[in-house]
């Protein structure tokens, strides 16, 4: 029983880590339907932000990761305006490889710059014991960073001007436009808002897992699973995607070898895109 | 959409072969330069030519398959992989452990690759655009997972071929130039098949669903049954070079025979060379494996020729989205003829 | 309408031999080798061997292999690199190898990074073999990397010492020109086994958690079987992928299997992973014994996490492999000292302690050597065959090489020693545990 | 009878699109369909023609039961129709585009037999000189006559016409009508035609269905539906400007 419960609360916690990744990704297939396949690399650049950063400047990895999120919004938008502007109204081939064309320049500089080498950020906040459970510091302060993170992105979408021009573009870019909104511009932020919880997520990975400039593919596959979960286009769908997520990598392990976990991961994954498309929770349709 | 093509200068040739004056023109060129492809290394006499042109011969078995759905059918699998990995494992199997000839192997690499892309078809042939990619990413990657926890085929380490095999086919080196000539064979194959289906009355109904699949319905084309079947067309070459693949390797592991990467790069040279034509993916394979090599060995670019290739892919995304035969065929029309 | 035809044809073709001949024209850069302190003064003759030596007798042999400069695999592989280089250079320093005729073998060496991958590995051995003319081929870091070098070493039947690769089968494929250098996996944990025994009579239950790879593998179903034989319960017996990095499922399913001693592990970087959270999580251990890892010097980065780890080891500065002791055994010493190499190596690469790596990959260099003398040819046949008979000590210990057909090429003569990492004032240390002959210090048991 | 329409109705979520639609359509005739917009006359096409299947009743084509069959089906039983906002394959040429009509429709014709099929029907909608043109780059009305050249390639035995007049200027839209007759007179194609241009619809239909808000308000010929008080309140609003569009 204990096992089961420290297997639960594990991958509960890295669940709400997941799911800030997938917030991401799925934020702007709502917002523009483009499948970013440059999700993973910024993860990895979300890493490699903190730990350089921890590593040249001592600042505190949490300090780090709030630099790390405006550096990938910059980034995203950056994206925005070079590679999917311009075929953002093509075929989906167009949007999949054009944002694939920026995961091989991203993957390629990387590894150019920092190797394929693994990379740790040696940083520790101790560990919690509750009984017979031990909770890592930096996981659990991870998790809760990532509720801040899913509720500020909640207030903003929800409560904000632009938030509300976000929503109106995710539903009808062309009324949107039609009412005034800037929906070009609207279009890079919300880009810049996925990449920025792509990034987010890749520096709170980073406190407690080793990387190596290729480490973001696995969770961008991760957050595919978790996006099709929750619902595509669904944020907040998401992050109890996410926990979904988590918490079956934490159970699966129970009864069963731990290498069948993406088995299963990816056979729900096909299965809900081909029985419920709209995510467990709905999304837009 | 329509303004763009307005400007398209009038076409003046018919596009099919049986009513054109030369009916196989364009095949006769394409074939005609992959066998020059093959006989290359005969000229130069170097074991180094035959891996390089091993390759690309590679890359062209895989990316014309692979145009059969992408280009004709319009369906984006970038999980296609997937085929080649599965008739890969299946054949070598069959090659290592139950001891068959290579080309019954070979034959049954093919035969499993095409009942997995029937089956799966059948189901996930009905989703669209965005939601299909997702899908065959999914299913490749489970694949994957399932074949690492697969005992008969190895787990995760995977299986490695005794030697002593290579002696049924003249010792080693012979079976490199076997594997060669084979390989050769199979891709102008592959380039006819996909010649006949491009004009045959299946190929019609393909590019009617590609245009239009819900039109093309109305029209009387039963878009899931010719759906599958390009499903099940472009699957077959990929599991058989898989086997041919992984006996010249003489080791097979689910990492390098699922590698996602590699579906994607073989939907870079369809797109390089023009989606949805015979020639495209022949001439793009050969410019995306010419690239690769020169970035690859070139002293400014081999650290960031993966960066380079990305640059170049979304230059032409962005820019020629048809690819170089589709942009020659806009530009010429009197070269439509010959560049089907 | 035919000329504009004809025009298209040749450009077409045109277009596709510049493709297929980009490839022959170029080579990948060499990769840049970490340069040793030495080689500077060195290898004159190397920089223009015609002009030092008389022409015909010097003839200048060219040894291929791949290091993954980048990938998870650096850390090993580049201790391994840095070995065989200090070999090259030595030798080449010495003036090269005299045969009986009087010609004069130098070594050079051709090298690209595989960057730990299995495709690269293939087609980078195929071009050494083939456009870049390498007549001798040291394997690449890991089992993995290695098997699939060895497919292109026999098809082109070039000879090859393996080093840093010991998974047994790969030499149970009917390879015919490959020699292993390593002792193999399934002898690598069976000490383990021995030395938990000697310390703690009572214990039973063992766990097994080891990397999903050729190397692992092997040597944890020999162990596995071997600890069975003698009676012990492996109450856990589960892999890992390689590229783990999480491994809290592993380590809740390690403390609800309560076992007394676990054993696993793979290579560097996730065996220090899995030390580095075996540690934070607190799990309960008595005994840990991770192969790859341990052994290295830079093991000692996990701080706490490292005391009292046990590790297998090909090679250790302590170990007294002299000529010395190979009259004592009746045997032919060939080669440098243990000493002699922990010298000569921290002068070369800036202090830099010695691996095993280290040493398996001078070793690997020392053998291709050992096999030219006695073969007095540089015959890819007569060398192979000189392989075949070769039975002696060096520094790198016992070698000699199975020559049936089943397991051609795999190491039998040499063994492993343990380590262990104690601390030692304040300071962490590697101590030899096991064999109980060549120990430095007592095992800690239970670890702390 | 070639088509009998019973009692169908289509339900989407909250809102009656069609609601016990009952008519039989003779072989031969050109039957009328009219009614303000969002009145269900699309809907019922699709309903006819498989792309929705209806939430009650039943479709019986040609003495066969064919209630929620297929699109595919539907053509190959011999039912073409051509789409309000027009379909063209751009990407292919304007001949492709009939040919496929041909190859997949009714009779299944071979890529040989089928083109000939194209350049007849091509020649029949007076779009030859277009015919190797990517269909992408073709004017409205030309649009219009390429969708209705690819229903004809196919041969059917029932033609759903969906609003092939709209958009077209005065010359265009007499053209048309010609063609829809001749289609009829020459071909012997049965013919179901939504339309708006009143003076249009009137002059060729031989019998009339008014929908409104999903239900049949009236089915008559052209004279009585136009006279009909209930149609001319519902559809047409005004009454007097009714009398001005019928006396066009």
């Amino acid at each position: 029983m204990d096992f089961i419960l420290a297997s639960v609360i594990d991958g509960l916690l890295l669940g709400f880590v997941y799911g800030v990744a997938a917030m991401g990704l799925t934020l702007i297939w709502g917002v523009m339907n483009v499948i970013n396949l440059s999700h993973g690399p910024i993860i990895a650049l979300g890493m490699f932000g903190v730990y350089l950063i921890f590593g040249a400047f001592s600042l505190n990895p949490y300090v780090a990761i709030l630099i790390v999120a405006v550096l990938g919004l910059v980034l995203g938008v950056a994206i925005y305006y070079v590679a999917v502007q311009r075929v953002i109204n093509a075929p989906h081939l167009s949007t999949l490889l054009a944002t694939f064309s920026v995961n091989m320049i991203i993957i390629g500089l990387g590894t150019a710059i920092f190797s394929a080498s693994p990379r740790n950020v040696e940083f520790s906040l101790g560990s919690l014991t509750l009984g017979p459970i031990t909770l890592l510091g930096t996981r659990v302060v991870a998790a809760f960073a990532a509720m801040l993170v899913a509720g500020a992105l909640y207030l903003f979408l929800y409560r904000t001007r632009y938030g509300r021009y976000i929503r109106a573009v995710a539903n009808n870019r062309d009324a949107a436009e039609l009412m005034g909104v800037p929906s070009n511009r609207i279009l890079a932020l919300s880009f810049g808002l996925g990449t920025m919880l792509a990034a987010i997520a890749g520096g709170l990975i980073a406190t407690f897992f080793p990387f190596t400039i290729l480490a973001g593919g696995a969770y961008e596959l991760k957050s595919f699973v978790i996006g099709v979960l929750g619902g595509l286009g669904n944020p907040i769908g998401a992050l109890f995607g996410g926990l979904i997520l988590g918490v079956l990598e934490g159970i699966i392990p129970t009864f069963m070898p731990t290498t069948w976990v993406p088995v299963v991961e990816f056979l729900l994954f096909v299965l809900i895109l081909l029985v419920r498309p709209q995510g467990l929770f709905g999304a837009k349709s | 959409m329509s303004e763009n093509k307005v400007a398209a200068p009038a076409k003046k040739l018919r596009f099919m072969p049986q009513l054109a004056g030369r009916p196989y023109l364009g095949l006769s060129l394409t074939l005609a330069v992959i066998v020059i492809m093959i006989l290359w290394p005969l000229v130069t006499g170097k074991d180094i030519t035959r891996e390089t042109v091993f390759t690309i011969l590679l890359s062209v078995t895989l990316a014309s398959s692979l145009n059969i759905l992408l280009g004709y059918t319009g369906y984006v699998s970038f999980g296609h992989v997937v085929f080649f990995g599965l008739g890969g494992y299946v054949g070598f199997y069959l090659l290592a452990i139950q001891g068959w000839s290579l080309w019954m192997a070979m034959l049954a690499g093919g035969l499993s690759s095409a009942l997995l892309a029937y089956l799966l078809g059948r189901a996930i042939l009905r989703l669209r655009g965005a939601y299909f990619a997702l899908a065959t990413i999914g299913i490749n990657e489970a694949m994957r997972a399932f074949i690492n926890n697969f005992k008969p085929f190895g787990g995760p380490i995977g299986m490695t071929l005794n030697f002593q095999v290579y002696r049924d086919y003249g010792g080693a080196s012979q079976a490199l130039w076997m594997v060669f000539y084979t390989m050769g064979a199979l891709t102008l194959l592959a380039v006819t098949v996909s010649f006949f289906v491009r004009t045959s009355k299946f190929g019609l109904g393909l590019l009617a669903i590609r245009e239009d699949e819900d039109a093309a319905e109305v029209m009387g084309v039963v878009a899931p049954k010719a759906k599958t079947w390009a499903y099940v067309l472009s699957a077959i070459f990929p599991g058989i070079i898989g086997v041919l693949f992984f006996f010249k390797n003489g080791s097979i592991e689910p990492a390098p025979a699922f590698r996602l990467h590699f579906s994607i790069e073989t939907i870079v040279m369809v797109m390089l060379g023009g989606q949805g034509t015979v020639l495209g993916p022949v001439v793009g394979s050969g410019l995306y494996q010419g690239i690769r090599g020169y970035l690859l060995t070139s002293a400014i670019f081999k650290n960031i020729q993966l960066a380079v290739a990305g640059g170049l892919l979304l230059l032409i995304v962005l820019f020629v989205p048809d690819g170089v035969i589709g942009w020659l065929r806009h530009r010429f029309p009197f070269l439509r003829r010959v560049l089907q | 309408m035919n000329r504009k035809l004809l025009v298209i044809l040749m450009l077409l073709m045109v277009s596709l031999f510049v493709a297929c001949g980009g490839d022959d024209a170029a080579a990948p850069a060499a990769v840049d080798e970490p340069a040793p302190a030495e080689e500077s003064a060195a290898p004159a003759e190397e920089a223009a061997p015609e002009e030092a030596a008389p022409a015909p007798e010097t003839q200048t042999i060219v040894v291929g292999y791949t290091a993954s400069q980048t990938g998870s695999q650096n850390v090993s592989s580049t201790r391994q690199v840095n070995g065989l280089m200090l070999w090259m250079n030595q030798v080449n320093a010495a003036g090269g190898l005299e045969l009986s005729d009087g010609t004069k073998i130098m070594f050079d060496h051709v090298s690209y990074d595989d960057e730990s991958n299995t495709d690269r590995v293939q087609e980078l051995y195929t071009r050494m073999a083939t456009e870049d003319d390498a007549t001798f081929l040291i394997s690449p870091y890991s089992s993995g990397l290695t098997a699939a070098a060895a497919v292109i070493a026999e098809q082109y039947g070039k000879v090859m010492v393996t080093t840093g690769a010991a998974s047994d089968s790969t030499y149970q494929q009917g390879l015919t020109t490959v020699f292993q250098a390593y002792t193999p996996a399934s002898r690598y944990l069976t000490g383990a086994v021995d030395l938990l025994a000697q310390l703690d009579p009572t214990v039973k239950k063992l766990a097994f958690v080891y990397e999903n790879s050729k190397f692992s593998t092997d040597v944890v179903n020999a162990a596995k079987a071997y600890a069975e034989s003698l009676g012990y319960e492996v109450v856990l017996h589960e892999g890992y992928d390689p590229e783990t990095t999480d491994f809290g499922p592993f380590i809740n399913k390690l403390q609800d299997a309560a076992p007394d001693a676990i054993l696993g592990g793979g290579h560097f970087q996730d065996g220090s992973t899995f030390a580095r959270q075996i540690n934070e999580k607190n799990l309960e251990v008595n005994f840990l014994t991770l192969l790859v890892a341990p052994p290295e010097p830079d093991f000692a980065d996990l701080g706490d996490a490292a005391l009292g780890v046990i590790g297998p080891s090909q090679w250790e500065p302590q170990a007294a492999f002299t000529k010395a002791s190979a009259d004592e055994a009746g045997m032919e010493f060939y080669g440098i000292e243990s000493d002699q190499f922990v010298i000569d190596y921290e002068a070369a690469y800036d202090g830099e302690e010695p691996s095993y790596h280290s040493a398996g990959g001078y070793a690997a260099g020392l053998l291709l050597e050992k096999a030219i003398v006695d073969a007095d040819s540089t015959d890819p046949v007569k060398v192979a065959a000189a392989l075949d008979a070769m039975d002696l000590l060096t520094f790198f210990g016992h070698i000699k090489f199975d020559t049936t057909a089943e397991s051609h090429g795999l190491q039998i003569g040499h063994s492993m020693v343990y380590i262990q990492w104690q601390e030692d004032g304040g300071n962490l240390g590697k101590q030899v545990v096991w064999p109980a002959e060549g120990a430095t210090a007592d095992a800690l048991y239970p670890m702390p | 009878m070639i088509l009998q329409v019973e009692g169908v109705g289509k339900q989407f979520g909250g809102l009656q699109a069609l609601l016990d639609v009952t008519f039989d359509l003779p072989a031969g005739q050109i039957l009328g369909l009219i009614g303000p917009n969002g009145a269900g006359k699309t809907t019922l096409f699709n309903c006819i023609n498989g792309v929705y299947a209806p939430s009650a009743g039943r479709v019986i084509f040609r003495g066969e039961d064919v209630t929620a069959s297929k699109t595919y089906d539907m053509a190959h039983r011999g039912l073409a129709r051509t789409h309000q906002i027009v379909r063209p394959l751009n990407e292919l040429t304007v001949r492709e585009n009939v040919t496929v009509g041909a190859c997949f429709g009714r009779e299944g014709h071979t890529l040989g037999k089928a083109s000939q099929i194209a350049d007849e029907v091509l020649a029949f909608v007076e779009l030859s000189d277009r015919h190797d043109q990517l269909a992408g780059s073709l004017n409205v009305g030309q649009k219009k006559r390429l969708e209705m050249a690819r229903a004809l390639a196919a041969q059917p035995y029932l033609l759903l016409l969906d609003e092939v007049l709209a958009g077209l200027n005065p010359s265009e839209i007499s053209r048309m009508v010609d063609i829809v007759k001749r289609i009829r007179d020459e071909r012997s194609v049965t013919i179901i035609m939504i339309e708006h241009v009143m003076h249009a619809v009137m002059n060729v239909s031989d019998r009339i269905i008014v929908l409104d808000y999903g239900e049949q308000i009236a089915e008559g010929s052209p004279e009585e539906v136009a006279n009909n008080p209930k149609v001319i309140e519902a559809y047409l609003g005004d009454p007097e400007l009714a009398e001005q569009l019928l006396n066009e």
